[in-house]
């Protein structure tokens, strides 16, 4: 299980903002989110958008260990 | 250091006590940003953080501007959450010997934060809400520290 | 306005009055100068003004900084007298619509205090008592602006 | 009468920071002064003492009015 975090307009878009998915990797998760919201997978490969996984950023593909945290980020705005 | 504040702080607060104690310090420079009523266009300003994370990259980046700059310590407030006009969004205090690192490490630390910290940034007004990008301003600003 | 000093000031207390009711401002910079200890060898600063006089010439830089950086509002509170070390010989406050010109305002006003105001300067340390002229960095410091 | 005030090393170098004295001009301030004191008048005239009547700074030679106040400035150190 992950527990994927939503940020800003991604969670405004998605009506979630945590949710826990059956995933093993970042590649299984983006599927399992698209099977279930078309418009915010693509959204969460959108331009711009990071993922960090255990908030670290990762690029490209990550394997998912148990009780992981993956959160989508949008452009940051600062504050 | 660096604390997320759900509540309204009072910057002042923070400053006696950042001031207290230093008799070998100099200079303290500080930067409060306010939230500003637009002339009521912008009602409420609302700022979303992920707790943790955007505490360890101000962290990092300010143990990094410390180090540059020469300083003897920071301290970082920052708000998030729903802010009215007129409070405090953020708070950055430096304190260095002399006052120009403590002046260009204050400015320094802003214009990231105003620009590149982990945040995003909602605007509640009379026609609804709309989340904020970096201005091009801001970009100027924080790219005038660029190598 | 412009304040000088008799007795131990807080900057924090100056600063959170300072912010207190301000919905259009946006920007707050502001500067503490504390006396230091310089490892025991200065233990006191003694600062003489000539009160009327001295007030008079830094509303009138103020006033000028004011209007040359687009400057909502602005504060200085100045000590004189004997000053130990660890306290505050200057607080100085600029709130502008935006940053970059409040913390300009107030690095100009520094840098002005530090090298042209209307004071006297004196160190007492351990090898007795002696009147202090601007630094060097001071007067470079200041020489920035000049057009 | 004028009120002549000393301020930093020319206090310290004088003994006193401020006296009434008689004198209907500036130099009639600086001649009764030096009567009294010479070095002190030599400093008076150094290199950067600016002299102020009732708080603004005058260059060269001043009248003094009834109850006048003449500053004597070293030069200033800032805050």
């Amino acid at each position: 299980m992950a527990r994927v975090l939503l940020f800003g307009r991604l969670a405004d878009q998605a009506g979630w903002r945590e949710r826990e998915v059956e995933a093993a990797s970042l590649a299984a998760l983006r599927a399992s989110i698209a099977h279930d919201d078309a418009a915010l997978a693509r959204a969460l490969e959108g331009p711009g958008v990071q993922v960090a996984v255990d908030k670290a950023l990762v690029r490209g593909e990550a394997v998912l260990a148990a009780a992981t945290e993956v959160a989508f980020l949008p452009p940051m705005s600062g504050g | 250091m660096i604390t997320l504040a759900q509540a309204p702080f009072d910057p002042g607060a923070l400053l006696t006590a950042f001031c207290a104690g230093r008799d070998e310090t100099g200079a303290v420079a500080s930067f409060v940003g306010l939230a500003r009523a637009e002339g009521g266009s912008a009602s409420i300003l609302e700022l979303e953080a992920y707790p943790g994370f955007t505490e360890s990259a101000i962290e990092a980046f300010a143990v990094e501007a410390a180090g540059r700059f020469g300083l003897q310590d920071w301290r970082i407030v920052h708000r998030v959450g729903k802010i009215a006009p007129g409070e405090a969004v953020v708070f950055v205090t430096t304190a260095a010997k002399h006052r120009r690192a403590a002046f260009e490490a204050c400015d320094f630390l802003m214009d990231w934060l105003k620009s590149r910290a982990p945040f995003w940034k909602k605007e509640h007004g009379p026609a609804g809400a709309r989340w904020i990008e970096p201005t091009a301003q801001d970009r100027t600003d924080a790219q005038r520290w660029d190598v």
